[in-house]
């Protein structure tokens, strides 16, 4: 084998050089880290949550650490479509990695909307359709945790874009299969899971919620056990690609949801904990590769040994 | 504590703070906010802080020569007053930290610092500061065992009235506690002083990334929300929205 | 005020001395813990899962740590009615504390049969009804994800049984308040929520997942925000009392349950991290209330304040 | 690590074993279960541990003087050898530690001691029984740096060759890697050598409140699964599904 191993692959039409991914809402879009991490020594960046019109976000308290993990209600704060068209698209035109956008709507048109006005934009390799957001009243979660509803999103995006569309769905459902079924069936090229977990923390003193949004969604290590094993489900039910994320602090976290079968992985949390989690992921599977005579990534993918 | 990182100390300007992980595990996650209160040469900045819970427990248990990972200079920093001006440092408990950085850099130095605390035996070493040159120092404590018997802002009072002429050359700039903060923002409104307070909020990137240290903004028109770790932390106080704290 | 708060707390037709209740699975038959921990300074203890016929259990290994949690795959491994009868019952009987059988069938027909078994012992103070195992093929969670099977499990329970019966719900739900609804109306005197979140491991090396069972049950302070979340939806769609679970390590997590809307909590892998937790937890309980002035603890069931 | 506890001392049994919960936090969550090696004195018990993750590693880093949470004794322990046995103790790298504090406790000694390592600087100190009368001491190291180069299961095949006459009178006690316990245990089920091996199995509460622990046993009709924390560590050979491991 070489010795430099083979990182890339393939997510349906999308081709990454290597499975590493931003989470999106956890690295803005790749320009908050700039002095940080090079945004084109990873697979692709997931930008920040998109909307048709701004959103300023839920009132602050928006974050509190929990056992773990944390909880956040930031409410999909972002600039908007149009500001976001001026203001970030040039610089990600630049990038040499895959740029991810990731849309929100409120309605099934507004999603179709967003996927329409991205069609054919230069610069945006996929599109995310985020029906999973436990941090806003409509849309989002509601939307992600109904096989019909879900569904029909998809399928709106998937009829209004050129890109690969990749689905990214919710855990707080009774039976992840049914979702991605839907999702797989409506066109979809590619999974996400999970995002965050529905949860709720209490100050005890003041008696009052931690966060001002009372509830919010739970991710970081503490989720990772219930991420890896949605992913595990999801790749005996579908055929496209999915990618796992969900608790991944360092490269043996990684190789967990490759090895049940996903076939990138998306880092999210731990960027707050260590800004440079993706480039040490990143080097922690090259190392386990060479250590492991796996020539090709990609031949771990899926390569969970269960006994009979 | 002193931390040894040159690049931070060359970086680094007053009011600016740093993300530290306070372990290298998993529990407590996410890093914590430190204002850098000073520097000792070239390789070495200081922070100041108190133990309030498992995270800053932890800090005091690391050991002298030990690693930390930090994450920094973050943040705006303070705009240096500008000369002739009467700066009017105000803190609360350990709100002294971002304010001592300040009073270092302030060149032309005529600086009043008071700084509150609840009792005497809570007062920070202020010797970071006390050999300025054009420093005044006044203490309060809530319970008398120091300086004025009451709050820090008493001390404030007195001072704005008794030099109500001199208003205009006035910049004050103020840390500590919610309730002190507020109090002092409204006392600099209504005599139309100039103030920058130095904010906290809850973090988890500290880069502007996460969006979770939103502060409510004062003007809807310009954005809704600002965030503490890219806009702020230190905030001229007509841009907040004090009431919504 | 007294110097000794007034720790009593009412589920339903049954007194509690307080609310500090082991959970079921982790505290044996509180014979394990005799040398540790006095069952009748508690307000109660949930025995072990109870099947009809004695089950062996999952093969090992059953348990794994995770991040702030563990997962485990035991199975409902239980020596079976028969033998509970006469080899542990006559040693309950002499406790002086709620004694609460946790019970667990194939079929909703075993459900019934285990109860009518239990009904009119002397002994057991209530009936607490699992619907919601994740680690069993049969019957348990598919139960309990399921609102009607769900509240025909509740219904012969209830028929068959003299005793209070509680319902211990499945968090791996899309709606808890669909469930918690369904098992209120089918005649529940009190809920417990949440059982464990299912979960999995891989070990890396080997490639394998880390429990023989493939999946497992996730506890511990991990699914704390969770299982908070699932209390405080559930209190707001029930009238009956609602006993809160997961991740409760100190009085501070307990209070957070309370405070919630819980009337009383559930302790479980906190008895392995700390053998004597639930008394340090009743001991933290108590100086709470004498510190804040509350003369019984039932005033701060529910008192959480959401602004407006 | 010596840990101070009379309690425990005082009623610990060869074979015994602690749960220890490594730090304060809720990270790592679970305790570890660690045999007794043996004792100092009325109030020191001692324990003998590799660094093999987290939870160890966090073990390496306590202070001396420091306090840990300590469950315990918990287990069966050894039975003792009847009088007039020849004591063969097969040990696999840590393995050792219970076999010492057994082989402490056997009364009329004729004790053969074969402890197999990867290599020489991987040895385990063996003062805690180096000293006792009537012990025999072999060593093996995978990569001949001490010792016989090769298995300890090889000592232990010759030593069976040369004393086929005695091995109605041999007890057998063994504690190691599973591959190295699968292979004694077969060895003494031929010879028809009384064997006792000590298990080791994820834990959770140490007490057999769980059912955590759970390790298949050889007769369906007596009970499917043994709890090591319970019934074990320690079991007779032949009551455990060996194929199940
Ligand atoms: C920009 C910025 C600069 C800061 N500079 C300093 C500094 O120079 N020195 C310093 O000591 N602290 C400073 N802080 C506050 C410091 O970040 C917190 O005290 C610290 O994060 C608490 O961590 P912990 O793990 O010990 O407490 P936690 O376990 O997280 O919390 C324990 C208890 O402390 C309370 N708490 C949490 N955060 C704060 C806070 N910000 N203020 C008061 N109570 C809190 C919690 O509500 C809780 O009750 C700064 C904060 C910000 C945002
Ligand atoms: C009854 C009993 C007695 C024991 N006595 C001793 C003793 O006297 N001295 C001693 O050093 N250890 C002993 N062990 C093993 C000890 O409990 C483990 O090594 C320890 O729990 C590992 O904790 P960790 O957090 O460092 O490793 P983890 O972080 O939990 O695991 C790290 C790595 O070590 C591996 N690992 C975990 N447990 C074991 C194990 N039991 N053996 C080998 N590798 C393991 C894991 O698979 C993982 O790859 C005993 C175990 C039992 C059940
Ligand atoms: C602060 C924060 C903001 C997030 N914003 C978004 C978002 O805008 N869109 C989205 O699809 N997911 C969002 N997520 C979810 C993450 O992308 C990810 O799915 C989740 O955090 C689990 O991964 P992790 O445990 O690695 O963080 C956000 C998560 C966090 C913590
Ligand atoms: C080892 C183990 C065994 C359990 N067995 C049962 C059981 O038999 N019946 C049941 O209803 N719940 C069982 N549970 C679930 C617990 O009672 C509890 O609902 C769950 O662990 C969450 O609480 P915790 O985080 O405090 O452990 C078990 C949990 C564990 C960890
Ligand atoms: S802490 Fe993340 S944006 Fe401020
Ligand atoms: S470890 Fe709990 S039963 Fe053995």
């Amino acid at each position: 084998m070489s010795s430099q191993p083979d990182l890339r692959v393939k997510l349906g039409p999308l081709d990454l050089k290597n499975p590493v991914i931003t989470a999106s809402g956890t690295f803005g879009y790749g320009r908050e880290y700039k002095d940080i991490v090079d945004p084109n020594l990873l697979g692709g960046i997931i930008l920040k949550g998109l909307s048709l019109k701004p959103r300023a976000g839920n009132p602050p308290p928006r974050i509190v650490e929990t056992p773990c993990g944390m909880l956040n209600a930031i409410g999909l704060a972002n600039m908007g479509l149009d500001a976001f068209m001026k203001q970030e698209l040039p610089r990600l035109q630049t990038l040499d990695t895959a740029v991810i956008a990731n849309i929100y709507g409120h309605s099934i048109d507004e999603y179709g909307e967003l996927a329409a006005a991205l069609k054919g934009v230069d610069g945006i390799s996929a599109i995310e359709v985020n029906i999973s957001c436990p941090n806003v009243e409509r849309g989002g979660m509601a939307f992600g945790t109904d096989p019909d509803v879900s569904a029909e999103v998809t399928g709106k995006v998937v009829r209004n874009t050129d890109k690969p569309v990749i689905v990214k769905l919710s855990p707080n459902v009774k039976d992840i299969r049914i979702i991605a079924k839907a999702v797989e069936e409506a066109g979809a090229h590619a999974l996400s899971l999970i995002n965050t977990i529905t949860g709720m923390a209490i100050d005890i003193e003041t008696r009052a919620p931690k966060l001002a949004n009372i509830t919010g969604g739970l991710s970081g290590p503490a989720i990772r056990p219930v991420a890896i094993h949605m992913v595990y489900q999801a790749v005996q039910t579908v055929d496209i690609p999915v990618i796992g994320v969900g608790g991944i602090m360092d490269s043996r976290d990684a190789l967990e949801f490759l090895i049940a079968g996903a076939h990138a992985v998306q880092v999210g949390t731990a960027n707050f904990v260590a800004p440079r989690a993706t480039l040490d992921i990143l080097e922690g599977l090259k190392i386990f590769c060479r250590d492991n005579d796996v020539a090709q990534i990609s031949e771990l993918i899926g390569s969970l040994k269960i006994a009979e | 504590m002193g931390l040894r990182s040159p690049e931070i100390v060359a970086d680094a300007k007053p009011g600016q703070f740093v993300m530290i992980r306070v372990g290298s595990g998993i529990e407590p996650l996410l890093r914590r906010p430190f204002s850098i209160c000073g520097r000792q040469g070239n390789d070495v900045f200081l922070v100041l802080y108190r133990v309030v819970g498992k995270g800053t427990a932890i800090m005091a248990e690391t050991e002298k020569g030990g690693r930390l990972s930090v994450l920094g200079p973050l943040g705006n920093g303070f705009e240096l007053p500008k000369p002739g001006q009467t700066v009017v440092l105000v803190a609360g408990g350990i709100g002294v930290a971002p304010l001592f950085s300040l009073a270092q850099a302030v060149k032309e130095k005529d600086i009043q610092f008071m700084a509150g605390f609840g009792s005497s035996d809570e007062i920070i070493r202020m010797d970071p500061i006390n050999d300025l040159n054009g420093i005044n120092i006044s203490f309060s404590t809530d319970d008398g065992t120091k300086g004025h018997a009451g709050l820090v802002t008493d001390l404030l009072d007195e001072y704005l009235k008794k030099n109500r002429d001199r208003s205009d050359s006035m910049s004050l700039f103020i840390c500590g506690p919610l309730p002190m903060l507020k109090r002092v923002a409204a006392m600099a409104l209504d005599h139309n002083i100039s103030c920058h307070a130095s904010l906290e909020s809850a973090m988890a990137c500290g880069l502007g990334a996460c969006q979770g240290c939103a502060v409510r903004s004062s003007s809807q028109e310009k954005t809704e929300f600002y965030h503490v770790c890219k806009d702020g932390p230190v905030f001229p106080i007509g841009t907040i929205d004090w009431n919504s704290l």
